[in-house]
């Protein structure tokens, strides 16, 4: 077993750290997709686990998502622990139905006799100036799929304990994982093997005026727009969803029964993303609470363009602000 | 003309139409008396199908797929396998599964709208039921995958139709099971069609068997209605996947007799002189006679075994009726390992309104 | 030209009689899918279509869903105007990469120099007793995708007109069939080429006290509960969403701001299904007319079960009044 | 032994690496006058290449795939279709592109992060390229259809690489197209790689034309390093489509002599050595040689080439950088022909916080 070492460490990092670890700790633990082999993954996530554990446990797959997805629910339902990469959000598509008609199900429908414990993890969104079809904010593809758990750390420490979680959780999980802020800034991540819970919304910032929600890469946004509305007077509480499902609503209930107010901040475009949920579940329990009516600030409902425009489709702290002061208008 | 590469199928036959043999029997088969078990089998199957007919058709079952004409390829795949290999049918393989110790009550509890009917009490590392065109192929290349990267010495089979064969997921599982040289039979069961859609007009691959040329797999073709072709076809697969040699692709020739399932027509789509014709190649007449005649099967035997059939059919039949409807909370029950308090909340609620009602 | 024909017919019956009135029409329509040649399809949508159009027209496909998804999108962007056939909603989700990779964006990613006018049909929902994954309520698949249309007809004259609309539509449009009421009632469905919009809610019937919204089977089981309402003294308005994408909001909005309760009704999970957007429009546009919570009748969290038990999960007409009763405690 | 089925599949090669012919030269390329724009056209597409990769080096430019050493491939399949032929790329076959109409300038506005990059000027039907591998494939299949259903004289050309023939849509493509005889030509690319999978890991086939044969598709592999041999294997791929005689699958083998994007840093996965060697092996040299021996081509006429070469890509150049950013609204346009009244909104809005920016 490796030292814990003594320096902060990136997302992308603290991922790679999460999964030697536990392939140190479980063996039936495997990584699979396209070039995680010796290349240690397009992104990285992957480098080092090859040299380390082999090519019996780093396994580079033919160039087929579909592949991947159907290999990753064989292997889950034979008693190893996949995780699957896919290189990137937009070639999720091709595994929606492994994972909808039998990952999210097996367990279900053999009522116990076989199961599917894996990770699917998916470099999300946009932002980083990437090719079409590389930035996709595509969450609501899982959030209305009974059996999957979907989560979305947004800091190496909880990337770390998010992603050992998943990997032990005895059902599917989808690990999205916001690309843009894989190498934005290092945290101390010691190498303990702690897990984090799957199933709890974190308060990053603490405030009485107005909630903002969010996960993934808008949670800076969402904290740089809370300093800019302090500098203004106005005290925002900031809550990283973490878990899309099972979803934590008490966290955001209880802090919208003190603020009264909530701005939902999501990159992907705004119908029916699982921003939706969310005020859908104000709009149902904590109608009274709210003194003002719940924002939105969202993509816009079109695809996320090139990255010569990218930007001006992404949530901006701006718009964050702007929401939360329309929202300080009320009550 | 310089190759780049060239390919030959071979097509298997030991026992034709008519009960009498081609060619020379393959070693292993040699003995009439070891068919017997599986001719019984067969009969066995068939008994279940026709009843299992008849209960949907008395509003007693759901749709079901009967698999009335595929005695001798299900059987024979049934056959071939060990205990510990892992099996991955499509919907009618009725014949390997019991075989493997699938419960004729679980088929109907499937059939008729349970879940429990997928919990098979014999195979628990068997895959369930795949409605899901082909799915099954895939992940049973997942599970041989699995077995070879744990030094297991198992074999993964799946079956498919000839419509089946279409799927992207049968593509799938051949390429990928060939660049891993994993330990994965894929059998083809090429029945004509594919509910209303004819075989040729899937595919404009002369054979099925040739799919695996595309992912560098063994491929054999088969007479799947000869019992002997299909246990020496399947011998010579699993013995290849279990020694390292990688896999293959088996098509079994064989034919539809029945409609795809209970909701379905035939005769909207097909000519009643094919299915005549279907009639006089099927599994059973051609070993009935083949047995009989070396002496090791009479009337008077099958007579008997058809009565006992029935019986223990009947048994199977009394026990699916007699199985109680799950209660509600089954629908929440088995969806996680750790259920989010969220969905235990509903099932309370569900079954609070359960108790109101 | 066939003449129009003075008897009441079925949902399904007038998809079919829509399909033959634009194949006369428009030599660019096609149609295909597994088993919709001889056959007329598993559910009779194309029944007689091979017949009066031929192979060139009314196309079986091998069965493979990416092939159809793929060679629909391959057709209607050379010029033609193809309508595919899911043979059941458990079976688009091979589907979904050409859908949203493609379908959807052909026409935005090449700055219009390509087009994809093409109709998914997808016989949609439970209670028909089915096999497994014969069953599935998944329009959220799809509502979070910019560039399509999403619509579900829920009466013979709307699938008529709405199909016809779809059809001619030069963008993509994921059509939902309700299964389970294809064969419910007949209605008088004139062939005479009356397109629908594919834009607008439907008012079902008026109310004052209280608003159902819903698409789909549904609708039945909001007008019945309306019925039991009224006899209990309450005024329900029942609205047929119909088209889910675009939503027609306004017309929601104006109920509820009449009625100042809301109560949605929708066959799939609860959880981040479009009834979350209609909620969370509400949250945000109509909260100072509302006078009670939100209310969601839905699908519970998990996978419909088999058909032994599959009436539980589907939302009743008693749970639809109960909610609407539960908000009439409020205001 | 009866067989089911035989195949063959056919090797090309007519120039080879030294230069010198090999065997008998087909017919149709025997002039050697007339490879000479071809040839021209392959340097300008490598002059291209090597200014693009510089343009990503200097921020001005995103991420790039380079054609470097595919150039006989793209330039060949380019030279073998009609006009009204339909062509889908995958992001690199730059080579049949430009022949078709496509502008260097769109180019590099589709790899400068622009839209309108896709929005070719010239061949207005061919596809735009396709970063989700192999699906151009299928789409190509589809379009191959609506020729055949429309009676149309056309066909279409898809491309894909070693990778991309693992892909499920591949699959489709070509099952598709031989279950309807549609004139499909599948081009597949075999560099070698998949960034950084080798080609033996993609699948256990000891060629990738023969994954043709799952779809009774006719099957060709050619050096891709060799122009003849690519416009011979094309020439009868396009004939056999166009005649109605169906489908083929054509494996063009290459090399890829550069990293798979600039965003690859290839020295993480393959040795040095086989570098070098693809450099011996690669499509100029030998066309350039040949060329020269036969007295048609000369230095001195490709320094003045690759002269007008170099300014036409930098006209090409100024061009991309001149053109202006789109406004925002850009990014709701041409998502509907008919744009729902929300959307106008949130357009309306965009322009409107820009204006206040
Ligand atoms: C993905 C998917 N698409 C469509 C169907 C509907 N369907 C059920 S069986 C069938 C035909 C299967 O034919 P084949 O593979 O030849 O098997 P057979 O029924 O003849 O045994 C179809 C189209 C399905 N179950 N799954
Ligand atoms: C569906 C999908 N999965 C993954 C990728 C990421 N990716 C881009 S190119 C590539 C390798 C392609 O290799 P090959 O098909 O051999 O073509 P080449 O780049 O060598 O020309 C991969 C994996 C993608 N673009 N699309
Ligand atoms: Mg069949
Ligand atoms: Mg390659």
């Amino acid at each position: 077993m490796s030292a814990t070492e003594a320096k902060p460490i990136t997302l992308i990092e603290a991922l790679t750290q999460a999964m030697a670890y536990e392939m140190r700790n479980d063996e039936r633990v495997v990584v699979l997709g396209e070039d995680v082999g010796v290349n240690g993954g397009v992104f990285r996530a992957t480098a080092g686990l090859h040299a380390q554990f082999g090519s019996d446990r780093v396994i580079d797959t033919p160039l087929d998502e579909t592949t991947i997805a159907g290999l990753t629910v064989g292997m889950a339902s034979q008693g190893m622990r996949p995780i699957a990469e896919a290189q990137f959000d937009g070639f999720v598509y091709p595994m929606v139905d492994f994972i909808v008609s039998h990952a999210a199900r097996m367990r279900y429908r053999t009522r116990g006799r076989l199961e599917c414990p894996m990770v699917l993890r998916v470099p999300w969104g946009g932002g980083i100036r990437a090719p079409e079809h590389h930035s996709e904010a595509n969450e609501a593809i899982f959030t209305n799929v009974p059996g999957l758990r979907v989560v979305m750390p947004s800091s190496p420490q909880r990337a770390y304990g998010m992603l050992l979680a998943s990997i032990r959780e005895p059902d599917p999980v989808i690990f999205f994982e916001p690309k843009r802020i894989y190498r934005q800034y290092k945290e101390m991540v010691p190498d303990d093997g702690e897990e984090l819970p799957l199933d709890v919304c974190y308060v990053l910032r603490d405030g009485t005026d107005v909630t903002l929600v969010t996960w993934g890469a808008q949670v800076k946004e969402a904290l740089e727009a809370a300093d800019k509305l302090a500098a203004e007077g106005i005290s925002a509480e900031v809550i990283d969803v973490a878990t899309l499902r099972p979803l934590d609503f008490d966290t955001i209930a209880e802090s919208v029964s003190r603020t009264g107010r909530c701005v939902i901040v999501q990159e992907a475009p705004k119908t029916a993303g699982f921003g939706a949920e969310i005020a859908a579940r104000l709009a149902e329990e904590s109608m009274y609470d709210l003194v003002a009516p719940v924002e939105r600030v969202t993509g816009p409902d079109t695809h996320i363009p090139l990255f010569r425009l990218e930007m001006k489709f992404l949530p901006s702290v701006d718009r964050v602000v702007e929401a939360a002061k329309r929202a300080m208008q009320h009550g | 003309m310089t190759l780049a590469a060239k390919f030959e199928i071979e097509y298997l036959q030991y026992l034709g139409p008519d009960g009498k043999t081609v060619g020379e029997l393959p070693e292993a088969f040699r003995d009439p008396k070891k068919l017997v078990p599986l001719f019984k089998q067969m009969l066995f199957v068939r008994t279940f199908d026709s009843k299992a007919i008849k209960l949907q058709r008395t509003g007693k079952l759901g749709t079901y797929a009967a698999s009335l004409g595929h005695e001798a390829a299900h059987v024979g795949i049934g056959a071939s396998m060990r205990e510990d290999d892992v099996f991955a049918p499509s919907y009618r393989e009725y014949g390997a599964q019991f075989m493997r110790g699938v419960q004729p009550r679980e088929v109907l509890l499937y059939w008729g709208g349970d879940e429990r009917g997928n919990d098979f009490q014999g195979p628990r590392g068997d895959y369930p039921w795949s409605v899901p065109i082909s799915t099954q192929c895939l992940m049973a290349a997942g599970a041989a995958l699995s077995f070879k990267l744990r030094k297991q010495d198992r074999v993964a089979v799946a079956c498919c139709g000839d419509g089946g064969s279409s799927k992207t997921d049968f593509y799938a599982a051949l390429n990928s099971a060939g660049a891993y040289k994993a330990p994965l039979v894929l059998c083809v069961i090429n029945n004509g069609w594919a509910i209303s859609v004819p075989r040729h007009a899937q595919t404009g691959a002369e054979t099925l068997a040739q799919k695996g040329i595309a992912g560098g797999l063994h491929c054999l073709q088969v007479d799947g209605n000869d019992l002997i072709a299909v246990l020496e076809g399947m011998r010579r697969a699993v013995e290849r996947a279990r020694s390292g040699e990688g896999g293959t692709v088996i098509e079994m020739m064989t034919y539809r007799l029945h409609d795809h399932t209970t909701a379905d027509d035939a005769t909207r789509y097909r000519d009643e002189a094919e299915v005549k014709d279907g009639w006089t190649r099927e599994p059973m007449i051609r070993l009935r006679k083949y047995l009989t005649d070396a002496g090791v099967w009479s009337e008077d035997e099958e007579k008997a075994w058809i009565a006992e059939c029935e019986q223990k059919v009947d048994v199977e039949i009394d026990a699916y009726l007699n199985t109680p409807v799950q209660p509600v909370e089954a629908m929440f029950d088995y969806l996680y390992a750790n259920p989010p308090a969220e969905l235990l909340e509903q099932r309370e609620a569900a079954i609070a309104r359960e108790g109101r009602a």
